[in-house]
């Protein structure tokens, strides 16, 4: 088997008259930091979508390890290692972190389907739910119902969602928005230390994390690759410079 | 002082029904103020339910009048389905039930405690198919609401009506919650058959009647002629001109020309704001004489099967004209009238014109 | 053949009025509200009572209906209503299908539970027939009113809503009451309009609908399925959605029941079904973007 | 300059929930104030309470001499708050012009003048607002608070999912609108640096209440006060 | 770092999932109902029927978010297959029971299919349309169903071969409790399982619960089937402790009285059904005795009232459910 998990060949998405994404060809190495970058509209959380399976392309081809998915249902993705996370909160909200944590656990562990135990009956889930709460800052709120709990740490919950389901490909869509700054870092650290074989695809605009995250970067502008490279070419690229990163005080990082 | 003595009056309150239950509590209470409440040296006392139309809870209430208030007679039974959810409990607790106004023709062979003092629709449509071949109607459409009652019309009158020579163009159905008309009508109008034969519960018939008149049906040539339930006197009057000289067969009307009615009508109208008694009112009003004087030849003893013994074969002059209770069938024997609607004193009744007398219920005879 | 046609889409105009108001509250205002009947109920009652008690000519009810159900409508929303509008949908079910009970009740009490009849101007009453053999069109001029008069309120509806920014702010404020309210809408005010005119519509409906469905204290519920499968196959988000499937609707069934009676009563439910498996949003669903 | 904008001590919440205690900043004309805080502190909850959506308790607030905190939500768009909600709040059922056609009052910024500093916008004009990407949906909070044409605009992340680019277009353009046309802003961000560098005054909240209020200037030059207001508590 | 082994966590998460202390004290006092209050068992066995028929709808409404007007369909098939095995077949209650449930069971399968896509109204109306087309057919088919007369003849036999049905009704009371309080339990345990979550996590967030590898499709069809199987035992209990069947099973009324019950006491607690047969029946045979005429005024005025005091603080007053819930309306713009 080669060394691309995820790769998509000549993915398109149209709305109605709009071309969201236009004949796409990515690559996602195992075990890469990859970082997809693009001005707003550009197309990105439409890929991911595309990937995921929330969206059925137009044209194009998916494969994930080799196996064609491009028809795939969407939570049979998620059986096959692919999760991610949404630019706009997509949460349990009558649910407490503690209750979604053991849920989602539970699911990865294939009793998703049990009906006689009750939930948290399992040791191991509801330890591995705790880790992942401490992890998060989300343990004094563990008994707070989602829809009660302040921007910031609903995100966090996102993240935490993502990662409680033992990822092997991880997309992450603008994961640490509204994240305050010092979290972030923190964050984005224990994404960069899962195992050496996962494989990360991030979305961010936030420019200092991408550049210290990411180890191979793809420029989406207006739904095609515009350039693909690592983050050194990348910052250097005048192009990228002119569509996307400006020439602020950000750009000169990288 | 002995016990009173319980009549369990079950009835549609509410709901679709509820001028059935409301003209037979009137009816009932009347006979009461008429003729007092102590019979035999009993006194009679009266227990009012709601059923809501649902026969699961006509059972439950007529478990509870025997059981808890121990009446010592059932009585009212709006649709079908509620009687014959009642029979086995008059059965087994044996308790005569008085049903006064469902009107499927198999009601009383539920149970040997069941005793009717309504009508059956067998009954009266037969009559109609008897007079309409006489009066120059050879072909015919029926049209009738797509349930027991009305498949029990549209049976009993087609037969009849063919045995005596006359043609079935077509027979409709329409679903029972019909909100218009008009398919149904059109299609009768381009079969133009020599009259329309309709049969809807009590309520629809005034939208039956307008949209008959408003498709010019009469003009065409076809003539309306339905069961009594069309032009029922509750409403007749607000019909306006629409069903003047439609004819109907039923075994009541409120102009029926005896003194005994005129009384009826007279104390029922006073008694209730002016409302008119329909078929339904005299069901029960003849219901409560039945079971007074049954409650009357066991001296006030009662006892079900006392009771209903008493009740078979009873003979008297009701406001609807004469009737008997066949001591066989527990069913009622009946005059069955033919009526058009006429205007009176500015106001519209069904005016009788012909009678077949003593009519049994022709779904005994099968 | 025509004729048929006429009254099918003479049915689909008239359950379309009925069902107009509630599409308004319901699409619109995303407020489930099941008491609809009732207003519709009240519209009819003001037009048999005015007209058989004090002679008011049909023509002259229809407005005071229209007036008298909104109103109360207007009323109601002040006093009842404001509060249920962020409550769950189930709330605000059980809340409207008590005010339902108690509208039923009260109607019987006061009115009394027998069939309402209206009687129609003669002008209204007759029939025009034209052409012959087959293709025969037979229009009763109530029917035809009943057309013209929904075809003259969908006009004004759709500009009403479409063209102006009441539509817009109406939907800003459903889509996110807090928000809206924050950037300057009032929110109360364009609720109260919006409700106080469902409802009239509901009373226009009911006054116009009596005639041909008959008029009860039952009116509301038994009538209620209807309205939803009108508004449920049109989709909630327009005003046209509903007229076509209630023109749909009304044809399909008045032909049904012509060609194939022994079907009469299945036609609406298994055309309701089939088409909303097919197209889950409703039929006719507002289409973002451009096409 | 005059002074726009005085908080009292105010107190506000949801529901029961007090989650403001005894808040009291006041704001100049034609200046920009940063609010900083870490997570859960309030922010979002003050800006909400000065447009209206929250529960307030106690307190006073005045805008240009009115007393806002009399007023119902909708009157205060009209008082002249602009408001951008933080998570967007774009109106799904409208389209994108419609979402600022419906709220638009008279004055320098029109629907047009949205779309000339937002071009994207302008070619998504009948898109529906969750049709959007959340960049755009962001421009377009923006532009809806702008064309409310407010004096003082509340801007909760506003460059929260913005390309670098249009984060330095942004913050000129909130530069250029409080200087040139003499409005006011408070913006809320998670990030400092970038903020501070545009602001004159700095407030921050800990838990509900005000814990550090000055100059912009001091905050950005003392990085290690800012850790110490803002770092993560570990 | 973390805290060993999960204990609290652990504890935490199995909170839910403990029996209360008034729990075994409810279905107590349920069970010694028919015999001190003689009088009402045959209301009491009508309320365990309209209890268990809620607790169906709470699986699929309150825990899957999928509202059904149409519930009666299975309700009516249960009854009408009940009743017709105990007509044509055998007269053993048990085994009737189980002919009703299957028979809900298999259409509630197939049905469930029809309920995957769309919004809460097109769910509505195409449940609605379902249980009214079975009307219709119930009805055409009157050779078997007795069309609108109803089904008559049923008679059953004792139940487990020694008890027979009573005329006070306290057999089927017993009979209609015994099979509530078994389905209740297994109702209990379906949502309290990492099952019972998912079907919480689809009501919530569609969207998610599909990106954590929920099979969202089968999951709704499973929760669905199983309720309309208790649906059909409800059916099939109502069909055997009237001894009869008729076509108002099926009825739109049903259901949306159904719902009414459920909503009164509350979606997605399980005892919301229980609670509110009790209130609703209570109520209803309460305010009819009073009024037959008028009672329905007087239940819409309960339901509103209700609504607009809030059913919290009307019928449930205390708080088993740690963070005791903000009420809606608190939050958003009543500012002053
Ligand atoms: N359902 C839809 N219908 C029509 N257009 C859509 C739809 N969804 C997205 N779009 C359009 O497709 C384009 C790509 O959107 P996408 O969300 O992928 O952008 P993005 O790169 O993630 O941007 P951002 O950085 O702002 O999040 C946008 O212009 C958006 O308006
Ligand atoms: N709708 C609500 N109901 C009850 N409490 C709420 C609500 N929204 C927020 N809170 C609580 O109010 C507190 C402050 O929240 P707020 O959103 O104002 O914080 P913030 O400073 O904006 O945080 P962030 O940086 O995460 O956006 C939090 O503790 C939160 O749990
Ligand atoms: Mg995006
Ligand atoms: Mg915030």
């Amino acid at each position: 088997m080669s060394d691309v998990v995820l790769s998509c060949q000549n993915l398109v998405k149209k709305f109605g008259g709009i071309t969201a994404t236009g004949n796409v060809s990515l690559q996602l190495a195992r075990g890469a930091r990859h970082a997809l970058i693009g001005p707003n509209g550009a197309g990105k959380t439409t890929l991911i979508n595309l990937l995921t399976g929330v969206l059925p392309p137009t044209e194009g081809r998916i494969t994930l390890e080799g196996e064609d998915i491009t028809r795939l249902a969407p939570h049979l993705r998620v059986r096959r290692g692919m999760v991610r996370t949404f630019q706009i909160n997509q949460l349990f909200l009558s649910m407490t972190p503690l209750q979604t944590l053991a849920l989602v656990v539970s699911q990865q562990r294939g009793l998703g389907g049990r009906f006689w135990s009750a939930l948290g009956r399992d040791r191991a889930v509801a330890e591995r739910a705790e880790q992942l709460l401490a992890h998060f800052h989300l343990a004094e709120v563990m008994d707070v119902p989602t829809e009660y709990l302040a921007y910031g740490k609903r995100r966090l919950l996102e993240i935490a969602i993502a990662l409680a389901c033992e990822p092997r490909v991880l997309l992450l869509d603008e994961p640490v928005a509204g994240v305050p700054a010092g979290e972030r870092e923190e964050i984005l650290q224990t994404v960069a230390e899962l195992p050496s074989d996962v494989s990360v695809l991030l979305i961010e605009h936030d420019m200092d994390l991408v550049f210290s995250f990411a180890n191979r970067m793809t420029v989406l502008v207006n739904g095609t690759v515009l350039t693909e490279g690592s983050p050194e070419e990348i910052a250097a690229d005048p192009r990228v410079k002119e569509v996307y990163l400006g020439h602020g005080e950000e750009a000169a990082h990288g | 002082q002995a016990a009173p003595f319980k009549i369990g009056l079950i009835l549609p309150m509410t709901g679709q029904q509820a001028t059935t239950g409301r003209q037979i509590e009137a009816a009932a209470r009347l006979w009461m103020a008429q003729n007092g409440d102590t019979v035999a040296g009993r006194k009679v006392e009266l227990i009012v339910k709601d059923d809501t139309s649902l026969p699961d809870v006509t059972r439950r209430l007529a478990q509870e009048l025997v059981v808890n208030d121990k009446v010592d007679v059932l009585a009212g039974m709006g649709i079908t389905p509620s009687a014959m959810a009642v029979a086995p409990i008059a059965t087994q607790s044996k308790t005569p039930l008085v049903v006064m106004a469902a009107a499927t023709s198999s009601i009383t062979e539920a149970s040997p405690f069941i005793v009717r003092t309504s009508f059956t629709l067998p009954q009266v449509s037969v009559a109609l198919a008897d007079w309409a071949p006489k009066n120059g109607i050879k072909s015919v459409v029926t049209l009738v609401s797509d349930y027991g009652p009305g498949i029990d019309a549209e049976k009993y009158f087609a037969e009849r009506f063919q045995f005596n020579g006359g043609k079935i163009a077509d027979k409709l159905r329409v679903p029972l919650r019909n909100p218009d008309f008009a398919p149904f009508l059109q299609k009768v109008r381009d079969l133009k058959p020599d009259a329309l034969f309709v049969f809807v519960p009590s309520g629809a018939g005034a939208a039956v009647m307008k949209q008959f008149g408003e498709r010019g049906m009469d003009k065409a040539g076809i003539k309306l002629i339905a069961t009594g339930d069309v032009t029922d006197d509750d409403q007749l009057n607000d019909m306006g001109d629409v069903a003047l000289g439609v004819v109907t067969s039923h075994h009541y009307s409120a102009a029926h020309p005896s003194a005994a009615n005129k009384k009826f009508v007279e104390a029922f109208q006073k008694a209730n704001k002016n409302l008119r008694p329909n078929f339904m009112a005299v069901g029960g009003y003849d219901g409560m004489r039945v079971i007074y004087e049954a409650l009357k030849k066991t001296g006030g003893k009662g006892g079900g099967e006392a009771l209903v013994a008493g009740m078979k074969g009873q003979v008297f002059e009701s406001p609807r004209g004469p009737v008997f209770i066949d001591a066989q069938t527990r069913d009622i024997v009946q005059n069955v009238y033919l009526r058009k609607v006429e205007k009176k004193d500015g106001q519209l009744w069904n005016v009788e014109f012909d009678v077949l007398k003593d009519v049994k219920d022709p779904g005994k005879t099968k | 053949m025509l004729t048929i046609l006429f009254d099918g889409i003479a049915y689909g105009m008239l359950l379309f009025i009925l069902a107009l108001g509630l599409a308004v509250t319901m699409g619109l205002m995303n407020f489930i509200n099941l008491a609809h009947g009732a207003f519709a109920m009240v519209g009819g009652y003001i037009t048999v009572l005015l007209m058989q008690h004090y002679g008011v000519p049909f023509l002259a009810c229809l407005p005071l209906a229209f007036v008298g159900a909104g109103l109360l409508g207007a009323v109601l929303e002040r006093t009842l209503y404001r509060p249920l509008y962020r409550r769950p949908h189930l709330d605000q079910v059980l809340f409207s299908i008590g005010l339902t009970f108690m509208a039923v009740a009260a109607v019987d009490y006061f009115v009394g539970s027998t069939q309402q009849i209206v009687q129609l101007p003669a002008w209204l009453r007759g029939r025009t027939e034209i052409g012959d053999g087959a293709w025969t069109l037979g229009m009763g001029h109530y029917r035809l009113f009943i057309i013209a008069v929904c075809a003259a309120l969908t006009i004004v509806l759709q500009y009403v809503l479409s063209s102006t920014r009441f539509g817009s702010r109406l939907r800003a404020s459903v889509d996110d009451q807090r928000v809206a309210a924050g950037l300057g809408i009032n929110v109360n005010v364009v609720f109260l309009a919006t409700f106080a005119f469902g409802s009239g519509l509901a009373g226009l409906g009911g006054a116009l609908g009596a005639e041909v469905l008959g008029l009860d204290p039952q009116f509301p519920l038994k009538f209620m399925i209807y309205f939803l499968i009108v508004v449920a196959v049109g989709g909630t988000s327009s005003i046209t959605g509903p007229l076509l499937a209630a023109l749909l609707l009304g044809i399909a069934d008045v032909a049904g029941k012509y060609y194939i009676p022994k079907l009469g009563a299945f036609i609406v439910y298994t055309l309701m079904i089939v088409i909303l498996i097919w197209r889950p949003q409703g039929l006719f669903v507002r289409q973002g973007g451009k096409a | 300059m005059a002074e726009l904008l005085k908080v009292d001590n105010l107190s506000a919440g949801y529901g029961e929930a007090v989650v403001l205690q005894g808040v009291s900043f006041a704001l100049d004309e034609g200046a920009t104030l940063a609010l900083l805080g870490r997570n859960g502190t309030g922010k979002t909850t003050l800006l909400n309470t000065l447009a209206g959506a929250t529960r307030q308790h106690a307190g006073s607030i005045s805008l240009a001499g009115n007393a806002l905190h009399k007023l119902p939500s909708h009157q205060r768009a009209a008082a002249g708050i602009g408001w951008v909600p933080q998570e967007r709040n774009i109106f799904k059922s409208l389209t994108v012009h419609e979402n600022l056609t419906a709220v638009a009052r008279p004055g320098k910024w029109t629907p047009d003048g949205v779309y000339a500093m937002f071009p994207r916008l302008a070619e998504r004009k009948t898109n529906l607002g969750t049709q959007l990407s959340g960049g755009e949906q962001q421009m377009l909070a923006v532009g809806r608070a702008l064309v409310l044409n407010p004096r003082l605009l509340l801007l909760d992340e506003p460059l929260e999912g913005l390309a670098p680019i249009i984060v330095d277009e942004l913050l000129k353009a909130i530069r250029r609108i409080t200087r040139d046309e003499g409005l006011s802003a408070i913006i809320v961000e998670q990030h400092p640096q970038a903020i501070l560098a545009i602001s004159d005054r700095a407030v921050v909240l800990d838990r509900g209440t005000v814990v550090h209020s000055g100059t912009a200037r001091e905050l950005r030059d003392d990085p290690a006060l800012v850790d110490r207001l803002l770092g993560v508590a570990r | 770092m973390p805290p060993a082994g999960g204990v609290i966590a652990q504890t935490a998460l199995l909170r839910a999932s403990r029996w209360r202390a008034w729990e075994p004290v409810l279905w107590l006092v349920a069970f010694a109902a028919p015999l001190v209050l003689r009088q009402y068992a045959a209301i009491v066995n009508e309320i365990a029927i309209v209890a268990l028929f809620a607790l169906s709808l709470d699986l699929v409404l309150g825990f899957t978010g999928i509202v059904s007007l149409g519930h009666a369909a299975f309700f009516g098939l249960g009854a009408y297959s009940a009743a017709l095995f105990a007509k044509y077949a055998m007269p053993d209650p048990l085994l009737g029971l189980a002919v009703g449930i299957v028979a809900a069971t298999v259409v509630g399968f197939f049905a469930s299919f029809t309920v995957q896509r769309g919004t809460d109204l097109t769910r509505l109306m195409v449940t609605l349309g379902a249980a009214l087309i079975l009307l219709e057919l119930a009805n055409k088919f009157s050779e078997i169903t007795g069309g609108a007369d109803g089904l008559q003849g049923v008679v059953m036999g004792p139940v487990l071969g020694k008890f027979d049905f009573d005329l006070e009704g306290r057999t089927a009371a017993y009979y209609s409790l015994t099979v509530l309080l078994v389905f209740f339990l297994l109702a209990r345990r379906i949502a309290r399982s990492p099952f019972g979550s998912t079907l919480m996590a689809i009501r919530d967030n569609r969207l998610r619960a599909m990106a954590i590898g929920i099979p969202v499709g089968s999951r709704i069809t499973v929760a669905y089937t199983v309720a309309a199987g208790l649906a059909g035992a409800a059916g099939a209990l109502l069909a055997q402790t009237t001894g009869f069947a008729s076509l108002d099973v099926f009825e739109f009324h049903r259901s949306a009285d159904l719902m009414l019950m459920l909503v009164i006491g509350g979606t997605g607690w399980l005892y919301g059904g229980v609670l509110g047969a009790i209130v609703f029946k209570l109520a209803q045979d309460f305010l009819s005795s009073i009024t037959p005429q008028y009672w329905t005024f007087w239940l819409g005025l309960f339901l509103v009232v209700l609504v607009l005091v809030g059913r919290d603080r009307l019928l449930r007053p205390w708080t088993w459910f740690g963070i005791k819930k903000l009420d809606p309306r608190l939050r958003g713009d009543d500012g002053l």
